[in-house]
């Protein structure tokens, strides 16, 4: 069955997302990978949202997180105080696991959404860290879409925006931060994990007809690609249920 | 003055009274929900400038103000729509062009903020940003602050937990509360005396409400003050924080304003178009908002249609099958 | 566990499965409202012992867990039931007999303690209590605080205030974060998933709950899950934070339940004058606590015309003209 | 026309509440005050309670301030984080008087409701703070109710609960207390205020049939009374209000 790259990308994701989760969610691709694996795989993950909505019913795609369709039929809709709590809170914060977008990432998984060139004089603004320097704080698991282009896998952020790994093994914990950190990050090409000592990025999956060298030559570090497999294509049930239940109508993929 | 009063006005006279020149200002909402809209236009039509602004994520309320010149300092976490509309195109402009100084923050690190504000304590700790630049780069220096008293001397402080290691920290970031001279928020029900009755999410307008010296309220209904007491755990705002209640309907449009109407993709779509450009911009300007005298002349701008379009069902609370691409 | 699924059990079980000796426990409700009561009566006929306990204002609630041994260590803010009875006889004799360790709190001090657990900080900062006896009389010693790796090494910390005078305060409080095992609350309505819906005042109780590693909620009515979802922002706490919910009606009783019950004089003015004479009061247990099976057989020993007078007025939501002398 | 002493001392701190002050109320003879004052000469006061109740109707006289009667046609009814933040934010702080009682008051207004004799081996113990301490500690005016005994009015509290000028000028300040603190003691024998200067009580009203001779009497420590008055009486307006209006079923008078 054919599928986009798009629908690839959110099923990868949909995929590492485990039953019972709390899932943290963004808008566009993120909700959507949430909205599936709710569907799919993970029939009592929870999608919850910084602007404090739990386990909303999303009738219909919500385009914002604080969209009135993430408010309809939710468990409890209070503010965004609450919801960061939520992450936090060492009880519940265990069980979250966070979904974030960015401009760019380094091999240690930390973020930048906030601008390229200098902080005072950028070239390029973007709409800055919202709620996911605090995710990046204080969740355990976490998972990144991404563009694969060279510019957005530098070697040196130009803001780093949202905390990944820092500078290595101890580093989160150094700084006083929840340990945990990102999981995995999810591109057009491939997916990557954090090795469990280096906490450096590795190639884990390359999708189909992309060779792992396509991958390296769209980064300008490198990442050890030895264990890297080809990943599985979105199975007929999983791109159905995409299709009709989760976006029929096609505003997000 | 009574706070014990009828405090209801109209828009113009709230806005004259209780946002000058310099001041500074919150807004309630987020992103594409109840930004008090009416109000950012009437303020822009006002000329109000210098204001310093505090926002978490007030997408379309934030980038009219600064598109409009009104505000001179932000302290924002994000600058942004959603996928609902480009994000706050104006914004970004500004800061590229160095048009004012802006300083970073997130979300929750906002939040905080305001809720210090509103306890009344100088600071709140949490753990969000150990190790980013968020707490690294201060946009406003040490110099700027220790001359402006309504600024903290720092944009943050990293302490040591003092309870040695308690509930897990080693060290925690302590971010300093905020005092709005003013804050303004869109409501769905009001009374006169402004205790407000918030629907949907609330996101963080009560602690902007209390943290601030004056507020003023707008809202889709004033309501019987009796109606409202029958249910207090509901009112999520009393009369006590409130300087001013104003009854405007479609307070909140282009934005959404839950059980009410939902945010028009066509007006936001529309404005992040011309906001791309400087001369079309200043044209949706002219039209939009100086050229008509209040919020319903910016309505009869817009398609009766369109204003149906979006209207709440009943059930869902939103426009159940709205075109939003 | 999944946090997604049926949590409904019997009182016996959730208070067998998640209220062990030794235990550090909070419970909901202050004074004469709302105190989770059924829970408490289970916890003494279970003759749980040794537990820590947290509490700002649970008056009836507090004085029987006192009274039936099954509290060591106590942190409190205030022992009294307000003028509806005279006020916490049997904490005051433990404390008066040294039967019991206590450490002083302010309501708001501990209020801020269980939200600085719920928010998942170390501490929260007030200027409450700065040049009182409650910030320099420590009831837990250093030595016995760094033993127990449960209790912070300190009371509290005062400490300058790092933003140099911000917000008018020269210097704070730090009171220190508290995480419970169990917080037990009984509300009007939850879920089978332990969504809950409180009506009237909600004290602590959402804090409580959010700080707690386990929670009980016992309600008056189980309701759909659909039905409470049609007005999420009035639902406090969400099923993320519940471990088990109990279907107990009358499960504050003899304190009230806004919209239920009111209070019960008769009960509570009867009892404190058993709790001022030790074998009186040990009659009053046998007869009203260890002689009955669970929480319904002891309603059977209330007059039915008793019941019938404290049950609530529709428009007040207490119970109107009751005999309260 | 006759009244109680308790009727008398309910008016004396009725007066002492203005128009537009924001009442916490504790139960009570100050509910009862906070009661008169806004049916007699305060009409735009707002009585409020720790437990997060704004404004309430109060229709029945609460018997405590968690009773149930407490909720009924508040403005808002929140919790108690809420309603001490009222207090201590500046902005609404600002506008509240506290009624408070307490075992014992020293010269300085510092309250004890803690205990009498050693705090670890109390003679008496008593309820604690409450919400006292953080009135005490955050607002700009507090009435206080005491009964004239030698015992409740001592050189030395047992043990400070609820910080009033602690030890004199400036000793709030350099605690980093709000400024502010009591207004005025009131007793079955006379009210109290404190001095401007040195914060010291000074006798300001003995009621009628009361000298100030018997108060010094029924003290430990001295007081000036040199600026004492007689207490003006009850008037019939005020009698009539409190008996038919506030307390019709005389639970509290």
């Amino acid at each position: 069955m054919e599928y986009t790259l798009k629908e690839l990308m959110t099923i990868m994701a949909a995929r590492e997302i485990q039953d019972d989760d709390i899932v943290f969610c963004g808008t566009g691709i993120s909700m959507v990978a949430a909205m599936a694996a709710k569907h799919i795989n993970a029939p009592n993950s929870i999608i919850f949202f910084e602007t404090g909505a739990i386990d909303s019913r999303l009738e219909e795609v919500p385009m914002a997180v604080a969209d009135p369709r993430v408010m309809f039929g939710a468990a409890s809709n209070s503010g965004l105080l609450e919801s960061f709590a939520t992450m936090q809170n060492q009880i519940t914060g265990g069980r979250v696991i966070g979904i974030l977008g960015a401009a760019q990432v380094d091999k240690y998984g930390n973020l930048n959404s906030t601008c390229i060139g200098d902080y005072f004089q950028p070239q390029i603004r973007f709409s800055g860290s919202g709620g996911a320097c605090d995710v990046a704080s204080f969740v355990p698991r976490c998972l990144i879409f991404m563009q694969h282009e060279k510019r957005k896998f530098p070697i040196m952020l130009d803001y780093l925006t949202s905390p990944g790994y820092l500078d290595g093994p101890g580093a989160r914990e150094n700084a006083g931060l929840m340990s945990g950190g990102p999981t995995a990050v999810i591109t057009n090409l491939g997916v990557m994990y954090f090795d469990h000592d280096t906490k450096e990025m590795y190639l884990a999956y390359y999708y189909p007809g992309v060779s792992p060298q396509t991958i390296l030559d769209n980064m300008e570090f490198g990442v050890d690609i030895s264990r890297a497999k080809e990943a599985e294509s979105p199975t007929e049930h999983e791109l159905k249920i995409l299709r009709e239940t989760v976006d029929p109508h096609k505003l997000i993929l | 003055m009574s706070i014990n009063r009828d405090k209801v006005m109209t828009l113009k006279d709230a806005i004259k009274t209780y946002v000058t020149d310099g001041c500074h200002i919150s807004i309630g909402g987020f992103t594409v929900s109840r930004n008090p809209m009416a109000a950012v236009f009437e303020i822009m039509r006002q000329r109000k400038r210098n204001l310093h602004c505090y926002a978490h994520s007030n997408g379309t309320g934030i980038d009219e103000l600064v598109g409009g010149g009104c505000i001179s300092k932000l302290e924002i976490a994000y600058g942004g729509n959603g996928k609902a509309a480009p994000t706050c195109i104006r914004f970004k402009s500004a800061i590229q062009n160095r048009e004012i100084l802006f300083e970073d923050y997130s979300n929750y690190q906002m939040s905080l903020r305001f809720h210090a504000g509103a306890m009344g304590v100088p600071f709140i700790a949490t753990r969000s940003g150990l190790g980013t630049d968020i707490l690294k780069k201060w946009g406003f220096s040490e110099q700027m602050r220790s001359k402006d008293p309504k600024l903290p001397d720092k944009k943050i402080e990293i302490i040591d937990n003092p309870f040695n290691g308690w509930a897990g920290a080693s060290k925690v970031v302590l971010v300093p509360a905020i005092n709005p001279d003013i804050t303004i928020i869109h409501v769905q029900k009001a009374d006169k005396y402004g205790t407000c009755r918030i629907e949907g999410l609330n996101f963080a307008d009560v602690d902007q409400v209390k943290a601030s010296r004056n507020v003023i309220v707008t809202c889709e209904e004033i309501v019987d003050t009796d109606t409202l007491r029958e249910k207090p755990e509901y009112n999520q705002i009393p009369f006590i924080h409130v300087s001013a209640v104003v009854h405007v309907q479609y307070g909140a449009y282009p934005s959404a304003c839950y059980n009410y109407y939902d945010y028009d993709p066509k007006y936001l779509s529309q404005t992040s178009k011309f906001a791309k450009d400087d001369r079309l911009y200043e044209e949706y300007l002219k039209k939009f908002v100086y050229g008509v005298k209040d919020h319903q002349e910016l309505l009869n701008l817009i398609e009766k249609e369109q204003l149906k379009n979006i209207s709440a069902d009943k059930r869902t609370g939103y426009a159940t099958g709205l075109d939003r691409r």
